[in-house]
């Protein structure tokens, strides 16, 4: 204390900005970085408030029932409207949500979605050698059979990734997902 | 995240698979499919007239061609140049940030999103065979619907070249593991030798004693360009024909 | 706005906006309503086959398809012609489903012709336009396309046929008339003889540039590689000949320039050599000595002695040429525009012939059982198959399209339809097609992008691009048998366009005509309903539906590999029986004795004829000769112009009695010192952004010489002179100038 | 802190507290010392007392003149409009250079390869002289420090310049991070931004320290004359006193940097060589390239010294200063490195020819092919220098000697130039042989470049004392005539 009692008033100033900017430094990177772990997630409005939560949840329906794509391609898929009307044809046919799909199924007018989990352009994922693997899917979308409304639970960093395929001695050579 | 080992490159098991390409040069004709169809494959960009009168014409592979003699005894040579895919990279150890480097399938590989642009890696290359990006790519209008979506757009001020069409190694060896099973010769074909009408460029695993790839490269014909420098390219040439044409 | 973006303009914003920049952009996914077909990989895309439109050599293609947009082409791995292989303009051809310029709707001329005002129309309209207009001509009509026979001009020719002065003719490559023609004094085929390069171990090449834009690169290409290397007794040898080192002279061993117009004499010569060579040799076995005999009385006068000086090919040089032949048949001789060029043609293919046939017979034996042209049971099946489809090409003669121009400018045509082609760029200038045009009282073209014969139409309707719509081809050029090509659409349509003959089909339905089916799609599967017997290669026990699934997977329908070894052609009967023309006439050449140099246009690889140049993929890829890019210029001997003080882009004018043109010299060593050599397909006035004003029209330059054996173009046979412009640019082109003689440093 | 104020106004209880016989106070008593004399050298006026050369030499700092500010805002608008197309560049991409395959590297190095030479001399000359006591370094030490560290501050520019995302450069730093990569350490170019970091650093302290005493003296004077620099001056000056204690510890301090700096210094220019001559490329792949920049370096700082030394003597009448003789002696330490100089430059050619190689013979034809000009000016900058400057007429000739300074950069910037251009249009494959002149965003870029280095020089001026003052100090020899008894003995004292 004494000594920054014995600086001058510019000195203080001086160090005062530059204490200043260290730490607005340091908390702009942890807010880059970690800003979209502390601040929520990516939770878009759908066109059709589809609760993963009732059908995966309560209802058991395993996701690649719907999502077949999946364990085949590089794309998890979203099931086409048809697949929708193959059960809900029957079931709840008359709920208004179920209605609103049945209405589009009729006028071949799709649904448009809106993207929950997105990876940049330079990264090319495989969901098909995943599954083969015999990974879960909650283990990179989380507990997704447990929320009505999906949201983005894991931003996808490539720490994430790099460090599973290190403990699953997977490549982590950069073309495994980089081109 | 798990615990973090330092080391960098997971190389503990060893790849079987170590590509290479033979290009004939007695066979090719110089016709140029296989630089548009590179093109195509890789969404390259074209880059415009002003940006070629400043010599920034971007082709991975493009065909270099060499006039001999005065006329009547004039020889015209083509040479299809790209990316070398050298052992021992001249461009790697420059990279200060690692965005190049070996893979464990013996390709060179330059990771876009690591780049930061010092080009240090093409002043080091002497086949001249990477590619800066002076500008962003830009497409025509509607033209964009063509682009590959394997393949990355490349932004400006990173450099890439040829990838050996790593996007169709990568799913060539994906359809392999589904069906148990190591990749075979000819399943993988980069774009370039997919279309070449005269079947000049080969692509193949040259671990493999079977392969065609393998057959070529030694055969006898085969040389490496700049062999003085010590790179050891995995793209090897197949020299010329007979000196007896009648 | 991503996190790159966000770094890149540096802000240092609040946390809001930040966390508004970490969150990537929500994207939209748009799942099918009804999934396609399961099992199939959505995310690699879908191969579909079809056949490329981009010349009419008639590439089986497949192509890559990934949420309705075409990505990639690669070649037809079970097509006979492409093999699985393709060019760079099909490569290129893909992109143009998404060109900029393509037009978007139907457009009815609103102001005056030329003038490029059109307003958009609804297709109910336009076509109601098209019928109220055929209805009103009577059956004066034209039809003129690029000479390829497809369901368009079948179409046209199935509603018109009726009419007397209905003509269909067509705008093709010059030369290939003289091809078709050429040989049928000897074979009686009239069609294109078809060389089997593959499996000869020695090629002379007359003129005949067979990788640029003769009948079909892409085959060519591969007979080229398979001849060189496939086999493993022996490397195939190639030895060119022609005024210009073209791409595919330098891919040959050898290239002797031989006096323009005179190739035909060397044929000659060295059959002179080559039969005393087989008498001398005791090879009668194979040719009977009388008939030998003949020959070398007939060519005597032809011995390389006598015609050294003529073709400026020294006699050695001629012998040295006939030993293959002699010793190592089967060797094979290729014609092309160096022959086919001049008046004289015909006289030259038929020489060459003669010289192939000569060559088979020696060397038959150690011949693999491939076809050398189409046997004439199936030259039967192929006439019958190519009536569906328009005229047969070889009655396609630039004479038919030049006695039709005269007929326009007669005015004696009310309405012109004209589809994929563009007479009014690249006909020859003393042609006067564009004055012919005006003078047709409606003219409807078919075009999808703009060009210079679109811009003088009152109606235009934007045909599909190929990989939107149907189509089905006899392709001309298909060794030894009839295949039959299928298009299908592939991609969404991008543009508001509609199939040609769609177009036809409801506008002749409209206006009362007979027409053959109700669309495209519906005369295709007529065609072959037709010929499902006699087409071999679908599986009989198929229903037609089934059928017709069967040849859309294949692409087409073409015969196996193993069907083709059974048709070797019996040539001997031919040779016997020859009694054609041993004299080869002078060619005529065009000009006054101002005119020093031979004009020689060509078709650059990726330019073709002025197809490829508002494609930013084909300008930028480097000419394998000049590799210049984005130019156009025009090439000179480098001692010739050394004696004129012209460096490599000084500008030169190249005048003809019929025009003149401007461009930057390129310096060519390989070069005859008499020839000025341009390249075609520049100079476009309207073609979109990309094309127009690059370079000038090499069609200015050309007069009308035609061969009157074949009615073909002479397109060769125009002398130039050649003055310094003043001014000179730089041409930019891929290596250096400096650098590029260099070669000795790769000592390959 | 507030409280003490410097020793030349200390204090009786400072006196009494260090009463010593060292003590300056005392020395300088001038009832104790009868009369300066005379200096050690005998070619100018020495300054009759402390004040007056204090005066004179402080001068520059407290004294603006309207020419000043106009210069200064004519240097800010240089820069300024260099920044803009700097902006443009960064926006739109390096395609606004005249940069291309394979030519990646143009102007841009060459001027960062010059200005890290520039930065060269100073530190070295200065450590080098410190620790050689040669005593005629005292006045030019400051100026050449402060050129070292101004000219890394700009050398350091042209890497961000340079690259082609600057938004990522942090991937250079061995930062820590979630995806374990780290910089390549094998890279030239990361040793060389180590390098220059280091060297950043060390050069800053060291004109830092050296600055202490001066900052001392330009605090008291500021604080009489109620100066707004008294502000920052008794920050950094860090309550200087000038006591006996605080000399023995600066004197170590500034040994120990000189050793540490004179140890840096060429290693740094050594790695900038490396740049080039660890590539497989014809022209750079010489051993010969480590000596060879470092003396290259160490010539065009040498002449930079040269240039300002006479533009400071110009501009603030530093006459008395930097004198004649620092300047022949200048010209002296020019021609010793340019003789070395020479020596690698033609042993380069030498080993080029002996060696047989084509390609780099080839490269060398090129070069006198394409260049002529800029092979004249080096040559004629840099070895025909040797020549002119044996003789002392020209060395003591204040306007030869600037001209010739400004001569000898010229040449080693076009040296830069031939080493990266002419490589680089002429590489291995001569299919991509090619050609280069930079383009205006290059020459507006480096135009600001200079400009900034001016700018900040001409800044420092008016916020630090300009002349090693305490160093200038410490060389005058006071003499004079004491009386010891009955005899007058002449004795001399040294500051």
């Amino acid at each position: 204390m004494n000594f920054w009692n014995s600086l001058s008033s510019t000195a203080k100033m001086v160090a005062g900005a530059l204490a200043a900017i260290f730490v607005g430094l340091h908390i702009f990177l942890a807010i880059f970085y970690f800003g979209p772990f502390w601040f929520g997630t990516h939770t878009p409005t759908q066109p059709i408030a589809f609760s993963h939560k009732l059908h995966a949840g309560t209802n058991k329906i395993p996701c690649q029932y719907c999502h077949t794509l999946a364990r085949r391609t590089e794309a998890a898929g979203i099931p086409s409207a048809e697949k929708c009307m193959n059960c809900h044809g029957y079931v709840k046919a008359e709920s208004p949500l179920i209605v609103e799909i049945a209405k589009k199924f009729e006028n071949k007018e799709p649904i448009v979605w809106q993207k929950v989990f997105d990876l940049p352009d330079h990264v090319w994922f495989n969901h098909k050698r995943h599954i083969k693997k015999g990974f879960k899917c909650q283990r990179c979308h989380g507990p997704i059979e447990k929320v009505d409304v999906v949201g983005r639970s894991n931003d996808f960093k490539m720490g994430f990734c790099i460090g599973c395929h290190r403990d699953n001695e997977a490549p982590t050579d950069c073309w495994t997902c980089h081109t | 995240m798990g615990k973090i080992k330092v080391k960098l490159f997971n190389y503990k098991k060893q790849n079987d698979y170590k590509w290479a390409m033979t290009i004939d040069l007695d066979r090719c004709n110089g016709c140029g499919a296989c630089v548009v169809g590179c093109q195509a494959e890789n969404n390259v960009a074209v880059v415009g007239e002003e940006q070629v009168e400043h010599g920034r014409n971007m082709q991975w592979l493009r065909i270099e061609r060499y006039v001999e003699g005065t006329y009547p005894d004039v020889k015209v040579r083509f040479l299809p140049m790209m990316c070398q895919h050298c052992d021992i990279a001249p461009c790697e150890s420059v990279c200060p940030v690692w965005a190049t480097y070996q893979n464990p399938e013996g390709l060179n590989v330059q990771v876009y999103n690591r780049c930061i642009g010092t080009r240090f890696c093409g002043n080091n290359c002497p086949y001249s065979a990477r590619f800066f990006n002076w500008y962003d790519s830009k497409w025509e209008k509607n033209q964009e619907n063509q682009l590959n979506p394997d393949v990355s757009v490349r932004e400006k001020g990173v450099m890439e070249k040829c990838t050996m069409c790593m996007q169709r190694i990568r799913r060539g060896k994906d359809l392999a593991k589904d069906e148990g099973r190591p990749v075979k010769d000819g399943d993988i074909q980069p774009a370039c030798a997919q279309t070449c009408p005269t079947n000049a460029i080969t692509f193949g695993d040259i671990n493999d004693p079977h392969s065609k790839v393998h057959d070529l490269a030694h055969s006898g014909r085969a040389i490496r360009l700049f062999e003085e420098k010590g790179t050891h390219p995995a793209v090897l040439y197949l020299k010329g024909g007979s000196g007896n044409v009648y | 706005m991503d996190r790159r973006r966000f770094l890149k303009l540096g802000a240092l914003t609040a946390s809001t906006g930040m966390l508004g920049a970490c969150g990537q952009t929500a994207q939209q996914i748009v799942p099918f309503v009804n999934p396609p077909d399961d099992g199939v990989n959505p995310v690699d895309g879908f191969w579909y086959a079809t056949t490329c439109k981009e010349c009419n050599a008639g590439c089986g293609v497949m192509i890559r398809t990934v949420d309705g947009r075409a990505k990639k082409l690669e070649g037809n791995p079970g097509h006979p012609i492409s093999g699985g292989k393709a060019c760079a303009t099909g490569q290129a051809g893909v992109q143009k489903v998404y060109h900029p310029d393509r037009l978007k709707s139907a457009m009815l001329l609103s102001g005056e012709r030329g003038s490029g005002v059109y307003k958009p129309i609804s297709w109910t309209e336009a076509v109601t336009v098209l019928s109220d207009k055929l209805a009103g001509a009577k059956g004066s009509v034209f039809f003129l396309n690029n000479g390829s026979n497809d369901v368009t001009a079948g179409v046209a020719n199935a509603i018109f046929k009726d009419s007397e002065k209905f003509v269909s003719a067509s705008n093709h490559d010059a030369g290939a008339e003289s091809l078709r023609q050429g040989g049928a004094a000897l074979t009686g085929l009239p069609q294109t003889p078809y060389p089997d390069m593959a499996n000869a171990d020695f090629s002379l090449l007359l003129g005949a540039d067979i990788f640029e834009w003769d009948r079909s690169p892409v085959f060519y290409s591969r007979s080229f590689g398979a001849s060189r290397r496939d086999r493993p007794s022996s490397r195939g040898r190639m030895v060119y000949m022609g005024s210009r080192l073209s791409s595919t002279a330098v891919s040959c061993d050898k290239w002797i320039p031989a006096k323009p117009g005179q190739l035909g004499i060397i044929a000659l010569s060295i059959a002179s050599v080559v039969v005393d060579g087989v008498i001398e040799k005791g090879l009668a076995r194979a040719i009977p000595r009388n008939t030998l005999g003949r020959y070398s009385d007939a060519l005597r006068k032809y011995r390389p002695e006598r015609v050294a000086e003529k073709v400026d090919v020294d006699a050695e040089t001629l012998y040295k040429l006939a030993a293959p032949f002699v010793n190592e048949a089967p060797a094979i001789v290729i014609a092309g525009d160096g022959v086919t060029g001049y008046s004289n043609g015909v006289a030259g293919l038929d020489a060459v012939e003669l010289l192939n046939m000569i060559s088979y017979e020696i060397g038959k034996e150690k011949l693999t059982a491939k076809p050398r042209s189409t046997p004439e049971s199936d030259q039967d099946l192929k006439d019958r198959m190519l009536e569906w489809f328009g005229p047969a090409p070889r009655k396609q003669t630039f004479a038919k399209l030049k006695s039709l121009t005269e007929k326009m400018a007669a005015g004696e045509y009310a309405v012109g339809l004209i589809h994929n082609t563009n007479p009014v760029f690249d006909t020859p200038n003393a042609l006067k097609f564009k004055d012919a045009l005006g003078k047709v009282a409606f003219v409807v073209s078919f075009a999808n992008v703009m060009d210079e014969t679109a811009n003088q139409a009152d109606l235009i309707l934007p045909d599909n691009h190929w990989l939107e719509g149907w189509s089905a081809q006899i392709p001309d050029f298909v060794p030894g048998v009839v295949a039959l090509n299928l298009g299908q659409p592939v991609v969404q349509k991008f543009q508001e366009t509609k199939a040609a003959a769609d177009s036809l089909l409801e506008a002749g339905a409209k206006a009362g005509l007979k027409i053959p089916a109700a669309n495209g799609e519906e005369y295709i599967k007529k065609v072959i309903s037709a010929f499902r017997s006699e087409m071999l290669e679908i599986p009989p026990a198929l229903s037609d539906k089934e059928a017709w699934n069967f040849l859309l997977r294949r692409g087409g329908s073409w015969p196996s590999e193993n069907d083709t070894e059974l048709t070797a052609t019996p040539a001997s009967d031919k040779l016997w029986a020859f009694k054609g023309n041993l004299a080869s006439d002078e060619p005529v050449f065009e000009g006054t004795n101002d005119h020093p140099y031979h004009l020689h246009i060509y078709q650059t690889v990726f330019a073709g004829r002025g197809s490829g140049v508002n494609h930013g993929w084909l300008q930028e890829s480097p000419d394998p000769i000049t590799t210049v890019m984005w130019q156009w210029w025009i090439e000179i001997n480098t001692g010739e112009a050394g004696k004129l003080g012209i460096n490599e882009g000084d500008l030169i004018t190249v005048s003809s009695v019929h025009g003149s043109v401007t461009g930057p010299a390129y310096l060519y060593q390989g070069l005859r010192p008499d020839v000025i050599s341009i390249p075609a397909g520049f100079g476009h006035t309207n073609y979109g952004e990309m094309a127009n004003g690059r370079g000038a029209n090499a069609m200015d330059l050309l007069g009308l010489s035609m061969d009157e054996a074949s009615g073909g173009l002479a397109a060769r046979s125009q002398m130039v002179s050649v003055k310094k412009a003043g001014g000179s640019v730089v041409l930019l082109r891929n290596g250096n100038p400096d650098g590029e003689d260099k070669g000795e440093a790769f000592q390959l | 802190m507030s409280t003490s104020s410097g020793h030349a106004h200390g204090s009786a209880e400072h006196k009494a507290a260090f009463n010593d016989l060292t003590d300056v106070e005392d020395i300088r008593d001038p009832e104790a010392v009868p009369e300066v004399v005379r200096s050690t050298y005998d070619d100018a006026d020495i300054f009759r007392d402390e004040k007056e050369f204090n005066d004179h030499t402080l001068r520059p700092m407290f004294y603006t003149t309207k020419a000043y500010f106009i210069f200064v805002i004519a240097l800010s608008l240089i820069m300024a409009q260099g920044v803009a197309t700097f902006a443009v560049q960064t926006y739109y991409g390096l395609g606004q250079t005249n940069m291309h395959e394979p030519l990646f590297w143009g102007s841009y190095i060459a001027t960062f390869v010059f200005w890290v030479g520039m930065s060269h001399s100073g530190t070295i000359v200065s450590s080098l002289l410190r620790l050689s006591h040669a005593n005629w370094r005292r006045p030019i030490l400051r100026a050449a420090e402060a050129m070292t560290a101004f000219s890394l501050l700009v050398a350091g520019l042209f890497p961000l310049i340079h690259v082609g995302r600057l938004w990522r450069v942090y991937y250079m730093f061995p930062l820590p991070n979630q995806r374990t990569l780290w910089p390549q350490f094998k890279s030239p170019l990361m040793w060389d931004m180590m390098a220059i970091s280091v060297y950043m650093v060390g050069s800053m302290t060291f004109l830092y320290v050296g600055l202490i005493p001066d900052l001392a003296i330009a605090r008291d004077r500021a604080i009489a004359n109620n100066n707004w620099r008294q502000h920052y001056l008794k920050f950094l000056a860090l309550g200087w006193r000038g006591s006996n204690r605080e000399w023995m510890v600066y004197n170590k301090a500034s040994l120990f940097l000189a050793v540490i700096i004179l140890l840096i210094a060429p290693s740094v220019h050594t790695i900038v060589s490396w740049d080039f001559a660890m590539t497989m490329t014809p022209g750079w792949h010489t051993t010969i390239f480590g000596p060879y920049f470092v003396v290259g370096a160490i010539y065009s700082g040498v002449a930079g010294v040269v240039t300002l030394m006479i533009v400071l003597r110009w501009l603030f009448k530093l006459d008395d200063v930097i004198r004649i003789l620092h300047i022949d002696a200048l010209g002296k330490l020019l021609v010793v490195i340019a003789i070395i100089w020479t020596y690698f430059y033609v042993n380069e050619y030498i080993v080029t020819w002996y060696s047989h190689k084509p390609e780099e013979a080839h490269m060398w034809a090129w070069q006198g092919e394409r260049f002529p000009h800029l092979l004249w000016i080096m040559l004629g900058g840099s070895v025909l220098n040797i020549f002119l400057l044996s003789w002392s007429r020209v060395r003591r000739n204040v306007y030869m000697m600037f001209w010739m300074s400004l001569l000898v950069n010229a040449g080693m910037y076009s040296e830069r130039y031939l080493i990266v251009v002419p490589v680089l249009t002429r590489r291995d494959n001569p299919f991509m042989w090619t050609d280069y002149l930079p383009s205006g965003t290059e020459l507006s870029i480096i135009a600001a470049s200079f400009a900034y280095f001016i700018f900040l020089y001409a800044i420092f001026i008016k916020l630090f004392p300009i002349v090693t003052m305490a160093d200038v100090k410490e060389g005058v020899v006071i003499s004079g005539d004491m009386k010891i008894g009955r005899h007058s003995v002449r004795v001399q004292a040294r500051e």
